[in-house]
């Protein structure tokens, strides 16, 4: 298990080294996410040009599309950073994990919401069994799952280890829950086309889309460390590098 | 033989001890004393492996427990605060479940060693009909085939009348005059000849 | 190998001397079934069109009622302590305590199961394909149920929280599980989705153990 | 302005004015929840460490 990194790796399992770096980039995020999530939307709402089969409420993607997207890269990040507190015990890492939990379910929300109204003109329907909708339900309970987790143990450091167990469990799941929901919603309606499924979409429409995904990127990041920050600050709040902080801002 | 540094345990953002240094030699018992709170029965899961909130080293026979933890458990008898019985099971079927988990427990008469621990006629009635006591009795009936070196025992004479605590007493004794070591915690005046006893007292510790 | 053999006959013996544990789940499984003739309709068009499914979640919330106490006797009176305490392997423990779980609730689901398909008015040429899922979909219940039950046993209320934890987990299970009798219904070809749902059981087999001792460690030492 | 002609018919949307500014309001809104939740958690406890400083101040 033994595996040599190197120094900046270890580094960040210090809290001091963690809470100071993220402190810098933090408005660095702050103002990359602000200046492309509003160029974005603007763009996307008012300047890209509507679509022949869909009209304006294709529009949606814009928003839709990348919390899909952050939804799903937010889970492997979890996995990820779960797998390394277990393999090299880094309370840094497991409060990385624990911080995204609830802003990756928040994301599932938006795409799931977002989804089903653009359902509505599409399909007539408010809600649709659709394989990505329903696949993104089984995800926010997955979200669901952890978060209760966490919240179960007294013990913060046994729930940190819980919940990464669960997260890598779900991890290796959702790619056979995927295709099974997949299967299942081709066995019981047609395919219809889906928001996400476009053959060619002109660089008119896409490009907003990724500046979009961009500045929901950046948003999350900031998000992700400014709650890791204070997380760290709970839970070393005995030592002195905390009571330093705390000082200097009362 | 079993060699612990720098051992600092934190619970509940409380400090149950820091800064620990003990060995126990074979032959030796390590008697840990404190009042109830003190953190006895935390470092006793400690030095089992059942607890890891711990900062330091713990190392048998120069190889450190966790590492190893397989080849440390081999070598280790515990008896704790829960007896480890199953009630639905009889005492004989426990003992003879402990066997198969400890390779070390020797394969002798299971009615000698219950006969020992005064639950002579009882083998073959389910432990829930047992008392509280005499179930944990059933566990310490373990000790009396142990082959393990080293006993950390969590206040094994709490369940037993006077005559049983001598004959325990007797037993440990004869334990690490075998050679063998012995860490155990007990709120009893614990004085036999001829073996030496380390005490440990986690109170002055923390008021020191 | 020992070891083993020791563990799945002790929770046998153990599951015997306390039947109510093991007969509860079954009870549950027929009144869950029993619900639903009189909650939508004892028509034998509508009831054999949702049989399927009505069996297929009935036995899983059956498995999962079980899995609450797999682990919580063993944890309350110190035996998991002793085991963490040997030379013994926990994950040989977990397949070993998974295998006579499943024994005493998915194999009797599946025996019990052609009597609720009659009830249900099921075609009888897909109460094979019935048996055949529920036989190899079970163990994979069980696997990853245990994982749930293993993360939440040193927990006061662990109860609903495993459902939340391990229903997510189950639906490619249920998924193929009742895709597989829906198929035998029509007539078509039952094998791929057999193969499917034994090729989960071969999955989760391989890592479920693993997941469950880490687990089991965790709460232990909580 | 843009691809629309003009403000009105920018805001609704060729008739999916609905489902489109409905989208983009609950979007906006999870936004700032989480804005807002991390400024009242941060908000918690720099309160409640302020309360312990005073705390031990006092009984020193």
């Amino acid at each position: 298990m033994k595996i040599n990194m190197p120094r900046w790796f270890y580094q960040l399992a210090s809290p001091k080294w963690s809470y100071d770096i993220m402190g810098m980039l933090l408005p660095w995020f702050a103002i990359a996410a602000g200046l492309l999530l509003t160029g974005g939307i603007v763009w996307g709402l008012a300047f890209a040009p509507t679509d022949a089969n869909q009209g304006n409420s294709y529009r949606i993607i814009y928003i839709h599309v990348p919390a899909a997207i952050l939804a799903q890269s937010c889970f492997m990040l979890m996995a990820l950073a779960g797998g390394i507190g277990m393999v090299w015990k880094m309370k840094v890492a497991h409060i990385v994990a624990k911080s995204a939990a609830p802003i990756g379910a928040s994301m599932t929300v938006i795409a799931l919401a977002t989804g089903a109204i653009w359902g509505k003109p599409t399909w007539g329907a408010w809600w649709v069994w659709d394989a990505r909708l329903t696949s993104m339900l089984i995800l926010l309970f997955l979200y669901l799952g952890i978060m209760a987790l966490y919240s179960a143990f007294e013990n913060k450091a046994s729930g940190d280890q819980a919940a990464a167990i669960l997260t890598l469990v779900g991890l290796v799941n959702i790619p056979i829950i995927k295709y099974s929901v997949e299967w299942w919603n081709t066995l019981h309606q047609p395919a219809s086309f889906t928001l996400t499924k476009k053959p060619a979409m002109p660089p008119e429409m896409w490009m907003p889309l990724l500046v979009m995904v961009l500045g929901y990127y950046c948003f999350f990041g900031f998000l992700l460390m400014a709650r890791t920050r204070l997380e760290l600050l709970e839970r070393e709040n005995k030592s002195s590098w905390v009571i330093a902080v705390i000082n200097e801002k009362i | 033989m079993f060699t612990v540094k720098n051992l600092s345990c934190e619970r509940d953002d409380r400090v149950l001890f820091s800064q620990l240094h003990f060995t126990v030699q074979a032959g030796e018992i390590l008697q840990i004393e404190g009042q109830n709170g003190s953190g006895k029965t935390s470092l006793l899961r400690i030095l089992c492996g059942l607890s890891s909130s711990f900062e330091g080293n713990i190392s048998w026979r120069g190889q450190d427990t966790q590492a190893h933890h397989a080849a440390y458990c081999q070598q280790l008898l515990y008896v704790g605060h829960h007896a480890g019985v199953k009630a639905a099971l009889t005492a004989e079927e426990n003992l003879r479940w402990m066997q198969t988990l400890q390779p070390l427990l020797n394969k002798g008469s299971l009615t000698d060693a219950l006969r020992q621990v005064g639950l002579m006629g009882y083998e073959d009635v389910p432990c829930y009909t047992l008392s509280a006591g005499q179930q944990r009795r059933v566990s310490l009936a373990r000790l009396y085939l142990s082959s393990h070196p080293l006993w950390i025992l969590d206040e094994p004479f709490t369940a037993l009348d006077k005559k049983g605590v001598v004959e325990k007493e007797q037993l440990i004794v004869r334990h690490v005059r075998n050679g063998g070591g012995c860490i155990l915690t007990t709120h009893h005046d614990f004085d036999l000849p001829d073996v030496t006893i380390r005490r440990l007292n986690l109170d002055q510790l923390s008021a020191a | 190998m020992n070891f083993f053999t020791a563990i799945v006959r002790r929770d046998l013996v153990l599951a015997l001397r306390n039947r109510n544990e093991v007969v509860n789940p079954l009870a549950f499984f027929m009144i869950v079934i029993a619900l639903f003739p009189l909650a939508v309709s004892p028509e034998t068009a509508v009831l054999s069109k949702i049989a399927p499914g009505i069996i297929w979640v009935a036995a899983l919330l059956a498995t999962l009622l079980s899995l609450d106490g797999l682990f919580k006797s063993d944890f309350d009176d110190g035996s998991l302590e002793q085991i963490l305490v040997s030379p013994q392997s926990l994950a040989l423990l977990a397949i070993g305590k998974v295998l006579s779980h499943w024994l005493m609730s998915g194999f009797l689901l599946a025996l019990l199961s052609p009597l609720l398909a009659i009830m249900l008015f099921l075609p009888s040429q897909a109460v094979g394909a019935l048996v055949g899922s529920l036989l190899l979909g079970t163990p994979t219940l069980s696997l990853i149920g245990a994982i749930g039950a293993a993360l939440t046993v040193g927990l006061r209320k662990g109860g609903v929280l495993i459902s939340l934890l391990v229903l997510p987990l189950y639906i490619p299970v249920l998924i193929f599980g009742a895709g597989a009798v829906q198929a035998g219904v029509m007539g078509m070809p039952i094998a791929g989705y057999l193969a499917l749902l034994g090729a989960m059981m071969v999955f989760s087999l391989m890592f479920a153990p693993f997941a469950i001792a880490a687990a089991l460690k965790l709460s232990i030492r909580n | 302005m843009g691809y629309f002609n003009s403000f009105s018919e920018f805001l609704d949307m060729g008739g999916h004015a609905l489902y489109v500014w409905l989208s983009y309001a609950i979007t906006l809104g999870i936004f700032i929840l989480n804005l807002l939740s991390l400024w009242f958690k941060k908000r918690a406890f720099f309160k409640l460490a302020k309360r312990q400083t005073k705390r031990e101040q006092r009984s020193l």
